[in-house]
């Protein structure tokens, strides 16, 4: 079996799937299945698709960093088409598309095929972001992720004029053999970093994040700000490692956007009442703070801290999302309480929370850890301090939240989130805490991302 | 030559969305910016005095210079990813049209 | 060869004359017109530059199939609501 | 299975948190009893085990961390857990009171978890990891009290403490190239080592509460649960002396040397925030009605007092400073035991409200009093030994502004400790209160070996002295001169039990004069006049409330300023994040766009300015 099958399966259903509509959904929990169980059945190493060798044709990329991609991702997929099945039926045709899109970006090795990847992934994204019933959000989610396309586009193209290929591995070959100094590439590379960007939800490119995620009901919250989210991060990370060569200016502009990124989103969050848009702000945060640490290198930990996020951010999207679609409102202080009458829930949501902001015995506290050791190492001590003080201000708006939603008000009022997402996010929660304790996993799994790239740095 | 409008056009496109504060005129921009997108990657791989990338029993195709064939391929590529992407966008604008009663951004009222 | 850049001249200066027109017009029908002929220009730029498979791609697709899109759109608005 | 091995230790009482918690799902009641049996175990075994030299610190099971037993991180358990064994008899007397009872036990029993593990590691990553448990595990006590307001605040001043401490780790492994305690502390050098000096100091400042991160203290101590006040007045604060023990003691920043009194700059600016945190903390607690908030302020002035001697860092101070720390836990948990015991009856720790106890309570009274004689540094009891080290080493270093803090606290402390005394036990009694009787045995009891303690700390110390000296000469100074019956300062020699024996005897003549010729009769609320007029509602005339109103008014205008301070600081961080939303977060699509074109025009504008 070839790893094409995680591509082609979707797709193929999705076409079957509007030849009969009633089919769709209970092909899309099938195709996701199988993809999660295929998964593992395939052997590592390039694919070339239609015969031609690797810097000619497409080729997709299986390795031990996009098969993790995979897992993860796959695997977040599935559940929230389990959390949100109701939502998931008159948009089922589009979720095998974007889970075809999303399997496609950590596949492939092909800067040109990324795009094809992103624009798909990304249509889908719109239409689902549709199920949010805000058109005018959807709206400029569309605009401003085509125009972020198209920079991508643009910036693929110049790259494409100075070193004439476009095949990942080849054009950091021919960037180093060739010669092209850093400060020629940093026009495309700006492009290509704008361009992701606007998916990644870095800064000033994310202005549709508020209006997609502000109003996301049970399907979007978790399928943007997880699975997307968590899927562009690694595509990032395995360009800004592999293809990248950035100069000091760029570096030093990238850095800035990302610092203030970071600083924005967890100042943002401060500011905010409203239960969701914490969170999206928070995300914005999360998602920058990411890129920098593929910006410095830090790869085998930005993937486990992605991988955190992926499970963090679903078990909190899906419950701020379930919980407003249910009581209309997302205000914290209408919400207070609510957790105290349900605790499962409530418990699911404060183990995220308190992971997110990093304390003992969850697994953002083991990755922040690691990610600060590294950081320290590289002695990037403002880096490392810029880190640490946003951290204070995340920690105490997630821990206002908790309180408020934890206690106060007698007349709290009572939800009935079904067992689907009280069995989902307490699994993910105890998953969360298995990950802080039993480190080794993350630990091996850390060299097996950094081996994946020290062999490509080498050639 | 042609490269210069192109990035005019990019240019232009931008200043569309920037400006515009209706709907279907920044579904417009984004294609007039698509089009300038297109003909600069055209542009890229256009050589002069070459000949189109196209199969042909008469020369001998040895001797011949071909312009690029793979910024046209991708171009195809974009095109039709474009028109999904105008296609939805104007799906979007009807959606809007028939909740808000307008296309103007600023007559909406905020949510 | 000085016939083509002068076309090439022309060309382009319309591109850009009919994005600004497009962009600008008060009419959306006129609009879509505007950008409907600038994307016929687009084809003859794109023969000009010796990518004949993808001006006709852009001549069917771009400019017939996205114009006819925005003008469904329109004229269905039209039939709902009073003003576009 | 050792159950003498801190591994064991921690890992069984983690789990007996585990248990607490599902224990006191079936039921609350034995829940908590949960928590007084695990506390108990952990004092016997930290206590017994531990100065027998027994306790086993090989890990098998626990990856990654590594413990070791030194003569502070012992002194430290021991009374930390001590602390926690006694305030446990409290929680079942309580736990109906809060509103996840079953969550109550298993938090109370992982903060202790959280702070065994810091005093038992010598590895910087393992001590941070339970620092950070502890900050989260007592987090979540105390909204479970009056308030959940200060949760937050508890939580942002924690993580600053916790951050800082986390960045000055980050910076000794940078030269010693390794988590390990010891070699971190004796390998920074240079710049890095003034830097770690002031990230530990605001660590140990932030659990401290020492100003100007002593807000939490008063408005936590005054929200929290009623025994959840004695473990973080009598515990949980403590990791604040663990920490400064660490940095201002082991540590040697750069910093020149002040030539009159012989003090490293560094030290003397530490020093002097002490002594100003001894003197806010003493006017503040002035002012209060709250008991609670009182005794949290004293709380604060009383870490200034460790942190001044601590700076000095000679053997009699730090040993002053180490014993400071026991006899102030021990006598803060009883006296907020003390207050708890009423709290339970009356529902108020307001001393407004509240009068007479005595009468109903006469075993807390003398607990109470006992507690407080110590707080304020009167003889007999353990806070005058180590109040006497301190000022010992204060006037033989010559330090007289600091001098000046110090004993002002010293003097404040006598005008505060004793109005809740008067207000909650003595003075006339609220009818309404008349029918309450005295606490049940199991919380008399750890008032009373707590008390019991007190006194012992301060008619005996020399065996305590004794086990302190050790850590003195661990950390590199000179053994304070200790004899069975003595302790010998710079200028002079106390002998403890003489000093008490004389107190005994003054407090039994004073108790004969006092039983003879009673002559005060008692009078209720109602049997009382004002200007001519008769009572007609019985109105608690308290001449405790406002007493030092006069005293009060000269600094009444600054008394908030820091709560101020904090509060711009959230506000400019809000605005600063309104700020961005506004600029990035509208309804627009164009935002998003506009940027993308000025990045890149800006970067294509500085290609050729570059």
């Amino acid at each position: 079996m070839s790893a094409v099958l995680l591509i082609a399966v979707p797709l193929l259903a999705a076409f079957i799937s509007i030849l009969n509509k009633k089919l769709a959904p209970v092909l899309l929990l099938l195709v996701s299945l199988f993809n999660i169980v295929s998964i593992f059945f395939y052997s590592l190493g390039t694919i070339t698709i239609g015969g031609f060798e690797a810097p000619y044709g497409i080729s997709l990329v299986l390795d031990n960093y996009s098969l993790i991609g995979l897992i993860v991702i796959n695997i977040a997929f599935f559940l929230v088409l389990l959390i949100s099945y109701e939502k998931v039926k008159k948009v089922a045709t589009v979720l095998l598309v974007a889970l075809a899109g999303l399997n496609g970006l950590l596949l492939t090795g092909d800067l040109f095929n990324l795009f094809v990847f992103i624009e798909v992934s990304g249509i889908a994204a719109y239409l689902i972001s549709t199920t949010n019933k805000k058109y005018v959000a959807t709206f400029n989610y569309l605009v401003i992720g085509t125009v972020g396309s198209s920079f991508y586009l643009l910036g693929l193209i110049i790259l494409y004029a100075m070193v004439g290929t476009l095949n990942m591995s080849d054009m950091a070959l021919r960037i180093s053999s060739e010669g092209i100094s850093a400060a020629n590439l940093s026009l495309p590379f700006l492009f290509m970093f704008i361009g992701l960007g606007v998916e990644a939800k870095l800064l000033p490119f994310n202005s549709w994040v508020k209006g997609i995620l502000g109003n996301s009901n049970k399907l979007v919250g978790p399928m943007i700000a997880s699975v997307y989210a968590g899927t562009i991060s690694l595509v990032f990370g395995r360009i800004l490692t592999s293809v990248f060569v950035v100069s000091d200016r760029l570096g030093l502009i990238l850095t800035v956007i990302l610092l203030v990124g970071i600083v924005a989103g967890e100042t943002m969050a401060f500011a905010s009442t409203k239960l969701r848009e914490i969170l999206l702000y928070s995300s914005i945060a999360q998602a920058s703070l990411v890129i920098i640490l593929f910006l410095e290198g830090i790869t085998g930990w930005a993937v486990m801290m992605v991988i955190a996020n992926v499970i963090s951010k679903l078990v909190l999207f899906a419950i701020a999302s379930y919980t407003s679609d249910e009581l209309k409102t997302d205000e914290v202080d209408n919400l207070k309480g609510i957790f105290s009458k349900n605790k499962i829930i409530g418990v699911a949501f404060t183990i995220a929370s308190l992971s997110v902001s990093g304390l003992p015995l969850f697994m953002g506290f083991v990755v922040k850890m690691n990610v600060l050791t590294s950081i320290f190492d590289g002695e990037d001590y403002l880096l490392a301090a810029v880190i640490l003080l946003t951290s204070i201000v995340e920690g105490v708006y997630f821990v206002r939240v908790l309180i408020k939603l934890w206690y106060n008000k007698e007349d709290a009022k009572t939800i009935n989130y079904n067992f689907v997402i009280k069995y989902i996010v307490s699994v993910l929660a105890v998953l969360l805490i298995v990950f802080g304790t039993y480190t080794t996993v993350l630990n091996d799994q850390v060299e097996t991302v950094n081996e994946v790239f020290e062999i490509g740095g080498n050639e | 030559m042609l490269q210069y409008a192109a990035i005019v056009l990019i240019m232009l496109g931008l200043y569309g969305i920037l400006t515009q504060r209706n709907v279907i005129k920044i579904i417009l921009s984004l294609n007039i910016m698509e089009i300038g997108l297109n003909l600069f990657i055209i542009s890229v791989g256009y050589v002069t005095d070459g000949i189109a990338p196209i199969m042909t029993t008469n020369h001998n195709t040895n001797s011949l210079i071909y312009v690029d064939p793979l910024p046209q391929a991708l171009v195809l590529t974009a095109i039709v990813i474009g028109v999904g992407t105008t296609a939805l966008g104007l799906a979007i604008a009807k959606n809007i049209y028939s909740k808000y009663g307008t296309f103007e951004l600023d007559e909406m009222e905020e949510e | 060869m000085e016939l083509i850049n002068y076309v090439e001249i022309v060309v382009g200066v319309l591109l850009i004359v009919l994005a600004f027109l497009a962009i600008n017009s008060k009419s959306l029908i006129k609009a879509v017109m505007f950008l409907s002929s600038m994307s016929m220009m687009s084809v003859i730029g794109f023969v000009l530059m010796k990518a004949p498979d993808v001006a006709v791609t852009e001549a069917v697709i771009g400019s017939g199939l996205v114009t006819s899109l925005f003008v469904f759109t329109l004229l269905s608005v039209r039939k709902v609501g009073n003003k576009a | 299975m050792n159950f003498a091995s801190i591994e064991m230790i921690l890992m069984i009482t983690l789990a007996s948190g585990v248990l607490a918690y599902l224990i006191g799902k079936l039921n609350a009641k034995l829940g908590s009893i949960v928590t007084i049996l695990v506390s108990m175990y952990v004092t016997i075994a930290v206590i017994y085990f531990g100065y027998n030299g027994e306790l086993v610190i090989t890990t098998e099971y626990l990856p990654l961390v590594t413990f070791k037993v030194t003569n502070i991180g012992l002194f430290f358990a021991s009374t930390v857990t001590f602390v926690f064994a006694m305030v446990s008899f409290f929680n079942p007397f309580f736990i109906d009171k809060y509103k996840f009872k079953a969550l109550y036990s298993m938090l109370y029993i992982f903060s202790l978890v959280g702070i065994l593990g810091v005093f038992f590691t010598d590895n910087f990553m393992t001590l941070f990891v339970f620092f950070e448990f502890t900050v989260w595990s007592s987090m979540f006590l105390i909204p479970m009290g009056k308030s959940t307001k200060s949760t937050t605040l508890y939580f942002a001043m924690s993580t600053i403490g916790s951050f800082a401490l986390l960045y000055a780790i980050f910076l000794m492994r940078s030269q010693s190239g390794s988590f390990d305690i010891d070699q971190g502390l004796a390998m920074v050098s240079g710049a890095k080592a003034t830097w770690t000096y002031i990230l530990l100091s605001v660590a140990a400042f932030a659990k401290l509460g020492a100003f100007p991160l002593h807000l939490w203290l008063p408005k936590v101590l005054g929200d929290a649960p009623d025994p959840v006040t004695a473990v973080f007045s009598g515990g949980l604060e403590k990791l604040g002396a663990f920490v400064a023990v660490m940095g201002l003691v082991r540590l040697a920043p750069v910093s020149f040397n002040i030539g009159a009194i012989d003090m490293d700059f560094a030290r003397y600016v530490i020093a002097f925030i002490g002594s100003i945190t001894i003197i806010i903390g003493t006017l503040m607690a002035i002012r209060q009605d709250d008991a609670k908030k009182l005794l949290a302020y004293s709380s604060m002035s009383n870490g200034g007092y460790i942190i001044v001697a601590l700076t000095i860092g000679n053997g009699i101070a730090i040993s002053g400073a180490l014993y400071h720390v026991l006899a102030h836990a021990i006598a803060s948990a009883a006296a907020f035991l003390a207050i708890a015991a009423v709290a339970r009856k009356t529902n108020t720790t307001k001393m407004s409200e509240l009068g007479g106890m005595i009468h109903n309570m006469p075993i807390t009274y003398m607990v109470y009093l006992i507690a407080i004689i110590s707080m304020a540094g009167i003889p007999p009891m353990g806070g005058f030994i180590s109040k006497w080290m301190i000022f010992q080493a204060v006037i033989n270093k010559g330090l007289p502004i600091i001098a000046i803090g110090v004993f002002f606290g010293s003097i404040g402390s006598f005008l505060y400790v004793f109005r809740p005394l008067a207000a909650l036990f003595l003075g006339q009694q609220l009818p309404e209160y008349k029918h309450l009787k005295e606490a049940p045995f199991f919380m008399v009891l750890p008032m009373i070996i707590l008390s019991g303690l007190i006194i012992y700390t301060g008619v005996l110390p020399n065996y305590i002295l004794g086990k302190i000296n050790e850590i003195v000469v661990d950390l590199g100074a000179t053994a304070v001169t200790i004899t069975e019956y003595t302790i010998t300062g710079f200028n002079g020699t106390i002998h403890p039990a003489l000093i008490s024996g004389m107190f005994g005897v003054g407090v039994f003549v004073a108790f004969l004069i006092f039983i003879t010729f009673k002559k005060s009769k008692k009078v209720t609320l109602m049997d009382t006049y004002t200007a001519g007029e008769f009572i007609y509602t019985e109105e608690l005339l308290h001449y405790s409330v406002d007493f030092y109103a006069p005293l009060e008014r000269l600094y009444e205008k600054y008394i908030h300023i820091m709560e101020k301070t904090y509060d711009s600081i959230r506000n400019k961080i809000a605005e600063v994040g309104h700020f961005f939303k506004y600029y990035f977060f509208t309804n627009k699509p164009e935002v998003s766009v506009f940027w993308i074109v000025i990045i890149v025009s800006l970067l294509l504008w500085g290609e050729s300015l570059w």
